[in-house]
């Protein structure tokens, strides 16, 4: 059933909030007023809460099956991080109060720094990036400033970029004034070597290299240390996205393979919920080489236990690149993530991430004679098929949208670019077997149809709250809020 | 499972891994599992260590506010289905969240009264750094000017981003209130003007003439605000001729949380659309011909446009900006111009309690819920002192500008929650101080 | 789609719940140990927490719409309840821990029964019963104890108790010991006062009269003062049964209306949640003549602000009935309903009860042409109307579960008795105008049907997670429990 | 509205009440309407007067236990769905509360080794008083015998409503380990025995002599347990031959909450199903032979039977069965047993602990996660000072026995919350004390 839009289920004159009379004095306000109000109508406790209820059970959530988004690593989302994000001395406290009074807040930052430095195997980490792609730009700045602090800062601006990267990627190396080179992947879905090693050769304006792993197609970067002292050796830095760290945690740190700057994101491997759209975090550590340049602010523990905020770029933060957002990041998704790290511990981590990849390996297995892997050998902890197995006129957006009317989120779809019709499943550690038996079943039988044409999957879904939608008509003549019915013509007369 | 992938142990898995970098057993220097019992125990003991702004007499502002948020707020924000489920990329089963950025968007155009707003950024001070790369964008233009009203935050996270792309950043000097600088700073080469109102120090300002003078050389005015609750009574972005609105959506919805996460709202003219930055939520309809909602115009965002996008931002503020939402929602545009001047009055009635005592000057001429003031003391040791008395007294404004000679100025704020308890509590502490 | 147990989703050797190892020590049992396991089947957390979110949206609430269940008082249930609910200063302490270290608690429990005793206008107030026919046990019991006291506890067993009463009330009767009487309605659904009067003429053995008021007609007993004058003056006690309490808070006071017991649904009035069959809470006011008799335990405020729990039988309880439960009472219910009450306030619970007795008129207004109203004039906080509009073979429950395709829970259906084929309408206070129009405009729309003879009403519903459920079979061979399948079978191999 | 009516004002709808007892204006003596902040700050002032079980070390049980609750219970019983629900009658349009209760009673049967179990009492006492009713209308009898082990709350509920209904109750002594003195008491006229175990000394027994001796009087056990942690390793009264199983189920899934809301436990064996009180959930087939739920068996209940039915009870515990059946099913059977493990080493290391204090006697032969001790002093002179140290030391049993002559004998209790600092604060404490 359909749900109305707020504004066509409340009034102006309604508010559903208790809140005492104020007595309409504007005495200090200096005339700067509004003059005309928001016409925002307003919907009763009741009213506001069936709207949000019934528009709730229109989303699918982990909460409900599986997600087998592949690069996102939806995993369970435990409800005691919710629990504890949620004590009043971390979500009721300023981010401006004297530091006397938040020496637990600081604690829990520099703890869970602690933690990530030592996962990773690199000696700093910037705790501000509020997300992916921020960490990414917040490791490109280190990058930038370490290159200036070399009097370099103008030469090199070259960035390498596989054909395979996260869009953030190029995006965010742009936003740091770099230029980006497309390197493609070789025929195993990994860095081709050759052609890397050509462009290193040729100049001497390599900024650095912006690499996956374990990459895009689900694979680890098997020549990671070789392209690590290629590009050292360039006189460049290696930017590695952190996006599917959760295959390698307590397996492989990054600083063993010669790693500069890495964003985690909070939210994906840590087990902070994803929320819609975010909140995210995305902390980034950084190597030896770029460690002075972090972002301000940042915790420090003084020799008397106390712990003190680094704020101004002054002293330990001389050489700091800036300042990228106010205050002090998320602190809500680092409680969260805590909560998860020690809810697993090291040994516990491990395990994760080895399910992670046993889980894909399983998935990978059980469809390969129905669907087409995208590459030989075993994945990490996402399988990777293309399109070649379906028949003409069925599309990868076909077999998804056929999941769904299975109970299922379907898989990341058409990406990576590099892989036709690509189709990126990432189960996660959370599934059981049982579940991922399930899963594959109703894929298997989706594939098969797919396989024979089966015309039906193009009308897919068919079971959801609402059919496929027209996207095209949404971005052709953009609707991008609410408009009162009418109100046009009603002023026209 | 092992068996039907044909692999004797997940170390087969795990064979790219250079020999070297393979680790042998768990991390070291890290301890393992731990009940939840633990767990909780020791994150209660950290969480113990922190004064929570409830706890007493709290006046700290200055770019995030103690507000209340209703029981049902938080209880919207928990259902699974909105907490735990991703970006909305398969409209057919997430049109309870793209249906809520739509309603978000809208509050967010009505409440700055401006044309269009975004599905939400990471906060205020990227989002301002957002509009400035933007204004370049539209513009053409390289020069970025920031009021000395501007929270010295936004202005530092945006002179960041614009000089890493080449831009300048003209940073005019530190003022409580500089009404005009801002137009006579303005030239050929501007790309935009950044004006905060209520700024930095509390003082509410019409940007009008700002935005007069950018717009008579080319140029946009950004106009931000970082207490979204001031939208309820004080000018708002377009009524002021803004061409793009920014500010933080904290104060609605959402907690203290230690400065995050919070969400940054973004709105604009309706020509400038298709140069901004984030997601957007688009009307549109399904095969049934049902009204839906679509994240749309994606051509401008990174996973499509790659090193051509308007931003890098992919994961935003969409928890958050429910948050915002659920919150206004229950508020209507009656409820935020009531709790608008629930804010101002407790300011007043501050303002008034401590101007009454010897030694304070008031320094902020307008404001909205927050004020400068001067004390005859280094305003440090001050709040010390407060803080022994249990009063949470504001922040000094030598922690924002610590080159800023204001040594003795204390940046204070007062919103629903100040009860006149508070305020009294404030300024008898105050009195026995100085 | 099917969700299926526990038993058949879990396994045995899997635990959801993170506990430290234990050492496997049972030392001090002296040997009386459990022989066979238990057999239960655990489930991973996010195994678990599909489970009962799947499971939570097969259901219907308030929360996502009307909850029209006349006599249950179905309203909003703020969230501001819960989360004060659990404040650990509240839910975390434990009931026989030292009273020094539950001031608060005793004053929490002080305070909300001197609003339930000013609102009701009566001098005392039993805070332990668990429920609304707990409530009623609690009133009884008063009676009989005032009676023994009397030294009439052996003949005095008679308790008149109208034929439109709740089930609860006669089931309490006989559990406290005494014998039922019915007493009829009158055609215009009160009290049939001549029969009152007859019934308390020919004996002395009246122990009291059970009476709800707001009756379960929908109708405020017009003769109330006389029905308490007589009882009193045939030397029994009134209970009034206050399920219906709803309609007339603020309004009138029992205590004024000569009532001696009357129970207190916290879970209806005062809006704690249902929670799909409890926990409620029945507080029960006692005037000046059982005030004495109030089961222990009860908090006294002493001279010097302290508050003290009366647990033993002797000194301030020496006369009490007994005690009803271990420990206090339903806690957790009390600060749900404080809230309430304060958050209401005098006003505002006052405007509550208009806004629902407005609510039930406007639809008995609403309706009364297409459907049939079992009396004239107005009702009070529900409207209830007879089957005498439909066409023959169309029952009220085809109408119920007709609402149930609208997007509605059905009304009460079948209740009181004295209505044929009754259906009892409370759409409580919470309700918007334009929410009670789509009900009406569904219910109408229903009825009209009805009156047809649409023979499709009998298959409904249609849309529901499951079509009309067999009550029959589950009642002829009931199955209580999951058993492993063929388990016997197996068992006999 | 009052227009579609025709009525003028609401007062109209009040003129059936007598005209003296109307009241004018709002009613006298209480406050008006207060914000959500207001309430707020009122209530947490009074939570704040109050000092939680977690605070620190905390040995209070006798009844009521504090054990980790997981964060993911509370989540399900905050679900909109099964939070503001009814009681399901029409069960098409509540599966969801259906199929838990289903899965509740398996389970309180499948833990107390009994055949059937209802969908909740209102808690353990009160369970135990509807035993004793339903045993004297099984058999026909009228005496009621009782332990001395017996939780005196509860033998105080047994007692009031049994006396009520004019039957006779035999209360044994007060005693600390009373194997065999229920067989000895039962005779021709009993209806049935009520033994407890572990017992509200913490004793475990194991009864199968009091049910032989019960049988070959055709009396019935009734099996009463307090601590429902225990049936993961003590001897469920199915094992024992109790015909009817009746206990507190608050340590599973419940907070403490002073005493309530909690949730009683019934079960009983296969032929005595239909004398149950309390609702019954069970399985059946929708139109389109769907498998679903249903409440059933409802002839046995008030809203049926009216006066003859087997009791009043109609709102039960539902929400607290549900937070029960939630927790169960993350334990499993492997979980209970290794939470119950915890709790009796637990114990076992508080008493090895106090036993070393010299003036200690643990009076408790047998035991799982509580005991009670002899101190030299008076045990309430005792709780004050350990309370004074900052650990709430448990229970004096003369609060449970006034006339019992055990003013020196503290009941206290260990679970998995308790840790060996906690162990080692109390031991350190009383050594202090004593």
């Amino acid at each position: 059933q359909a749900e109305g839009l707020i504004f066509e289920v409340g009034t102006p004159d309604t508010t559903g909030v208790d809140l005492p009379k104020p007595k309409n004095r504007t005495g200090r306000l200096g005339g700067v007023a509004r003059k005309k109000g928001t016409g925002l109508p307003g919907l009763s406790e009741p009213q506001a809460v069936r709207h949000y209820m019934r528009l709730s059970q229109k989303n699918y959530a982990i909460d409900l099956g599986l997600f087998p988004l592949g690069s996102c690593t939806m995993k369970h989302n435990p409800r005691l991080n919710e629990k504890l994000a949620r004590l009043p001395g971390f979500a009721d406290i300023h981010p401006l109060q004297p530091q006397a009074t938040v020496q637990g807040a600081l604690e829990l930052i520099d703890e869970l720094a602690a933690w990530l430095k030592t996962l990773t195997g690199m000696p700093a980490v910037a705790m501000s990036p509020k997300a992916g792609a921020h960490g990414e730009f917040c490791g490109m700045m280190a990058i930038r400033q370490a290159l200036i602090a070399r009097g370099e800062g103008e030469t090199r601006k070259r960035v390498l970029v596989p054909a395979s990267a996260h869009g953030t990627n190029p995006a965010t190396a742009v936003q740091c004034g770099f230029v980006v080179d497309e390197i493609k992947a070789n025929e195993i879905g990994r860095v081709n070597m050759e052609q890397l090693r050509e462009k290193l050769q040729t100049s001497d304006d390599i900024a650095g290299i912006m690499l996956t792993n374990p990459n895009t197609c689900g694979l680890f970067e098997s020549d990671i240390r070789e392209i690590a002292d290629l590009i050292h050796e360039a006189g460049g830095y290696f930017y590695c996205d952190g996006a599917n760290f959760n295959a390698i945690v307590g397996r492989v740190r990054p600083g063993d393979l010669g790693v500069d700057a890495m964003h985690i994101n909070l939210h994906k491997t840590f087990s902070t919920p994803h929320g819609g759209g975010g909140p995210g975090s995305g902390p980034t550590v950084l190597s030896e080489a770029l460690a002075p340049y972090a972002p301000v602010p940042f915790v420090v523990k003084d020799e008397d236990g106390v712990f003190r905020l680094v704020e101004d770029m002054e002293g330990d933060a001389s050489e700091s690149f800036g300042r990228m957002v106010a205050f002090h990041g998320q602190m809500g998704m680092f409680v969260r993530a805590l909560t998860y790290i020690l809810s697993h511990g090291a040994d516990g981590l491990k395990q994760a991430s080895e399910d992670a990849v046993l889980n894909a390996n399983y998935i990978q297995s059980r469809l390969k004679s129905v669907m087409t892997p995208a590459f030989d050998g075993y994945c990490m902890h996402e399988a990777l098929f293309s399109d070649a197995f379906t028949a003409e006129g069925i599309e990868t957006i076909d077999i998804a949208k056929s999941l769904i009317d299975e109970g299922y989120h379907p898989m990341t779809m058409y990406f990576p670019l590099v892989v036709h019709g690509a189709m990126l499943i990432e189960p996660t550690e959370s599934e059981s077997k049982a579940e991922l038996d399930r899963f594959c079943d109703s894929l298997e039988s989706i594939a098969r149809r797919a396989a024979q044409g089966d015309e039906t999957l193009k009308g897919a879904p068919y079971l959801a709250p609402m059919r496929r939608l027209d996207e095209t008509k949404a971005a052709r003549k953009p609707v991008l809020k609410w408009v009162e019915p009418n109100a046009d013509s009603v002023a026209a007369e | 499972m092992l068996d039907v992938i044909g692999a004797k142990s997940v170390d087969e898995f795990y064979a790219d891994v250079p020999e070297a970098a393979r680790l042998k057993g768990t991390i070291e220097g890290l301890p393992n599992y731990q009940g939840e019992l633990a767990v909780e125990r020791h994150l209660s003991k950290l969480a113990a260590k922190n004064r929570s702004a409830s706890s007493g007499p709290f006046f700290v502002g200055a770019g995030a506010y103690q507000h209340h948020v209703p029981a049902t707020v938080d209880m919207i924000i928990q259902r699974s289905e909105f907490l735990t489920t991703y970006t909305p990329y398969q409209p057919e089963i997430a049109q309870g969240t793209l249906q809520t950025l739509f309603e978000f968007q809208t509050q967010v155009a009505a409440m700055t009264a401006m044309d269009v707003a975004n599905a939400s950024m990471y906060d205020g001070s990227t989002a301002c750094a957002e509009a400035a790369i933007m204004a370049t964008r539209v513009t053409r233009r390289k020069k970025v000017i920031l009021s000395g009203g501007l929270h010295p935050h936004y202005a530092a996270a945006t002179k960041m981003v614009c000089e890493a792309q080449g831009f300048e950043v003209v940073q005019l000097p530190a003022a409580i209130d500089d009404e005009n600088a801002l137009a006579d700073a303005v030239d050929d080469a501007t790309a935009c003007v950044i004006g905060q109102s209520p700024n930095v120090f509390g003082t509410v300002t019409d940007l009008s003439k700002s935005a007069e003078a950018a717009h008579d050389k080319g140029a946009l005015l950004v106009s931000v605000f970082t207490e979204a609750v001031s939208l309820g009574l004080v000018t708002p972005p377009g009524e002021m001729g803004a061409d793009i609105a920014v500010g933080e959506g904290q104060s609605i919805g959402n907690g203290l949380n230690f400065g995050g996460p919070y969400v940054g709202l973004f709105a604009c003219t309706q020509k400038l659309v298709r140069q901004m930055p984030g997601r957007l939520c688009g009307e549109t309809e399904d095969a049934d011909g049902k009204r839906g909602f679509v994240l749309t115009l994606s051509t401008r965002e990174q996973h499509i446009r790659r090193d051509k996008a308007t931003s890098n931002i992919c994961t935003n503020s969409g928890l958050c900006a429910l948050a915002f939402t659920a919150h206004m929602t229950l508020l209507g545009g009656k409820g935020l111009e009531q709790m608008a001047l629930l804010n101002h009055e407790a300011a007043c009635d501050l303002a008034d309690a401590l101007d009454a005592i010897d030694g304070v000057e008031i320094l902020t001429p307008r404001f909205f819920n927050e004020f400068a003031f001067r004390t005859p003391m280094d305003a440090e040791a001050v709040l010390a002192m407060l803080d022994e008395a249990g009063v949470v007294g504001g922040v000094r404004a030598s922690r924002l500008f610590p080159d800023g000679h204001m040594g003795d100025v204390i940046l204070c704020a007062a919103t629903e929650c100040t009860t006149p308890e508070d305020i009294a509590a404030y300024a008898a502490a105050l009195k026995e101080i100085i």
